[in-house]
């Protein structure tokens, strides 16, 4: 299994660009998603707010 | 349709005229981004001549970029451009008349003052006429791209960055060919006549597309 | 059965159809990507002509910088429609498609320097493509920052499709300044492109991460034009009747 | 010569101002408009310009599409916002003849003059506009209705930061060219003297 993280004495640069691919490419949905329920939540907010309002 | 362009390119240079301290300051702009590299490379003239053609052509977009601010700002703050908007002529024709009016006042200088930068960099007297002539056909399409920049930041706050931003990478193809001309012209036994052809075709591209698309982007800012 | 595609351009109608394509999307990506990886790593021959191990970059540099290119022609083609049919939809998924292209160039830029340190040496060479991909990425970002420039939606949707449609037009010139810089002895232009002498094992792997990182752009590129309607149609019904979970 | 608007719909931002709007105006009539603050007044005139993109609805001149005939609409439209459209740099007879001239029309010195000292700017004509006060600037801009050969007026606050000479003269103005066969569409909390049948009343309230 090591020789195949050694990747032939390139490991350190194979590894580091499929890295940075699977970091960016978790981050991105992940960002998304949190930015997604904060505007549920803040419609939800807006809507109690005006629901007591009236 | 050509009276009224006649008299827009009239008024913005009147305009200018009353108020000859903004053409100033492009050109010494220009001169001192050029008088600068020297100071932070070095004197000797095989460098300087080595990095003549890029610094000139790099210090006319910068100085290009910096003045497009100003080609539709002060008719939008004043309500001008919303007359010129509701003219019977084509609004490409009246655009074409301030990009005109615009290269006239920042393109065309940096084209005279062209020769005070060759001497700078030790350029041969050639050298200098090409300069001259290569900058003449490629500040028009620099002030023409630019419009559309300027038409599209109109009236934003930090709009002179923005443009700049905005228009600096669709300046490439200018550059490239502009500066590649003066190397060529420097090593002496080069055609330079490819180089010609190819500037000569971006500027009537320039000149047949640009005034249409920043109409519509006026269109779209002075909503 | 005519699909009614006007249907689709409302937000309203738009928003539940994006919710159920993006978990579709997302698992396709996942296993075209991780398949394609493997086949890419374990049936493959080690050694590449001369270059050895670290070829397998070229999976995800190529994947990447494909997409980069093809992100910013979407993003046009939305732009376009939204000027000609001035619906609101197509304008939300340029500016969806604008972030993910300029993710895509960054990586095929992070990728192709790994992939030069190995190969030429050099972090960062400027070579014809590696170059393109930078402009490119200089084109996103002044899209991207027009966009966020202006406050009203209206005139930063239609403004920026003015400005993606001239940086467009003018891609084509820069990529041919940029390959050719001195017309006299200009290089064949169409440098043999690296696919054809490529053994088919490692084609059918690129092929296959390419396509899931087609996927994979999709389903972003849904999730966040989901954020955009919602941050845009804040003030009607139907989004004050959307429930938390959703 | 009408101009027929058949529901029009117009919004700022994503809020929607006003929809359904049909109203018509033929030759000798005059639009007052009217409408709280905020409720669209300015986007409807800019939208019946061709300055601002309506969202849905038609707007015809002469039976046309204004936005198809833009060339032959624009030579009969005279229109007048919140800005002088004066450059502070040129003096009043300058900024006068350069407006005519987009306009396609050409004016002599001496009409402009003439149009100056009507609106009580004798004596101004060559002094930069800069020099003059907030309500001779727009004095000057008012001054370009007397040289417009428009038929369609659509004035946009017009008695704002005037005095009562120059309010008297404006609404002389108006007036005879609504009597004339002209057009006008306006914003004002001014009283308008205007002869009932040839008033139209349309107010942007209902519209929401």
């Amino acid at each position: 299994m090591s020789e195949f993280f050694a990747m032939g004495g390139y490991g350190f640069y194979v590894w580091s660009s499929m890295g940075m691919v699977l970091f960016l490419m978790l981050l991105e949905p992940i960002v998304l998603k949190i930015q997604h329920r904060s505007l549920l939540k803040n419609i939800q907010r807006q809507k109690r707010r005006q629901a007591s309002k009236h | 349709m050509f009276d009224s362009f006649l008299a827009l390119l009239k008024r913005d240079l009147l305009l200018a005229l009353r108020r000859r301290s903004d053409i100033f300051t492009v050109l010494f702009f220009f001169i001192i981004v050029v008088s600068i590299f020297p100071l932070g490379i070095s004197f000797e003239k095989a460098v300087l001549q080595k990095i003549a053609p890029g610094v000139v052509w790099v210090a006319a977009l910068l100085a290009s970029t910096l003045a497009l601010e100003r080609i539709f700002a002060n008719d939008y703050a004043d309500g001008t451009l919303e007359q010129m908007l509701l003219t019977p002529q084509p609004l490409s024709v009246l655009v074409f008349a301030k990009t005109l009016a615009h290269w006239l006042l920042t393109g065309l200088p940096l084209v005279l003052i062209a020769p005070l930068a060759g001497l700078q960099y030790h350029l041969s007297a050639s050298t200098i006429g090409t300069l001259m002539l290569v900058l003449l056909i490629g500040t028009p399409i620099l002030s023409m791209i630019g419009a559309i920049g300027a038409a599209l930041t109109l009236g934003l706050r930090g709009g002179g960055i923005l443009v700049s931003l905005l228009v600096l990478p669709l300046y490439i193809p200018v550059l490239v060919y502009g500066s590649g001309a003066i190397e060529a012209a420097m090593q002496g036994d080069v055609s330079l006549q490819p180089y010609y052809l190819l500037l000569l075709a971006f500027l009537l591209l320039a000149l047949v597309f640009t005034p249409l698309a920043t109409a519509a982007s006026l269109r779209i800012s002075v909503e | 059965m005519a699909i009614n595609w006007f249907k689709y351009s409302s937000p309203s109608s738009f928003y539940p159809l994006a919710g159920k394509m993006i978990p579709v999307f997302m698992t396709l990506a996942i296993v075209l990507i991780m398949g394609g990886l493997y086949w890419g790593f374990f049936e493959t021959p080690d050694v590449l002509s001369d270059q050895k191990q670290y070829y397998r970059i070229i999976y995800v540099h190529v994947a990447s910088a494909w997409m980069a290119m093809w992100l910013y022609v979407v993003m046009v083609a939305w732009a376009v429609l939204g000027l000609i049919f001035n619906t609101r939809m197509s304008y939300m998924m340029a500016s969806a498609t604008a972030i993910t292209g300029a993710i895509m160039t960054a990586l095929s830029l992070w990728t192709g320097a790994f992939w030069g340190q190995t190969s030429w040496g050099t972090w960062w060479d400027w070579d014809p493509r590696m170059t393109s991909q930078l402009i490119l990425l200089f084109l996103y970002i002044g899209y991207i920052a027009l966009q966020s420039a202006i406050e009203d939606n209206r005139r930063s949707d239609r403004a920026s499709a003015v400005l993606a449609m001239v940086g467009l037009a003018i891609v084509p010139v820069i990529y041919y300044s940029i390959n050719c810089p001195d017309p006299n002895e200009c290089a064949s232009l169409h440098q043999e492109s690296s696919l054809k002498r490529v053994e088919s094992n490692i084609l059918i792997a690129m092929l296959v991460v390419t396509a899931g990182f087609w996927m994979y752009c999709f389903a972003v590129i849904l999730m966040r034009v989901r954020n955009i309607i919602l941050l845009r149609e804040s003030h009607t019904q139907w989004v004050e009747r959307l429930e938390v979970k959703k | 010569m009408t101009l027929s608007v058949n529901q029009l719909q117009c919004s700022r931002g994503d809020i929607c101002l006003f929809e359904g709007l049909t109203f018509e105006l033929t030759a000798g009539q005059l639009i007052w408009l009217e409408g709280k603050n905020g409720s669209g007044k300015t986007t409807l005139l800019r939208s019946l310009c061709g300055l601002f993109l309506p969202d849905a609805g038609t707007i015809k001149w002469k039976g046309e599409l204004t936005r198809s005939t833009e060339d032959t609409f624009y030579k009969d439209l005279f229109y007048l916002g919140h800005q002088n459209a004066l450059k502070l740099d040129l003096n009043p007879v300058e900024n006068l003849q350069v407006l005519s001239r987009l306009a396609g029309e050409s004016v002599s010195e001496e009409q402009a003059d003439e149009a100056l000292s009507r609106f009580g700017l004798s004596g101004y004509e060559e002094t930069p506009v800069r020099k003059l006060s907030q309500g001779q600037q727009r004095r000057v801009a008012l001054s370009r209705l007397l040289l417009s050969k428009a038929s369609l007026l659509i004035l946009d606050e017009p008695f704002v930061a005037l005095d009562a000479a120059a309010v008297e003269l404006l609404q002389s103005v108006i007036v005879t060219q609504v009597e004339q066969g002209g057009m006008a569409i306006l914003t004002t909390h001014q009283a308008l003297p205007i002869p009932e049948e040839k008033l139209i009343r349309v107010s942007l309230d209902r519209y929401v």
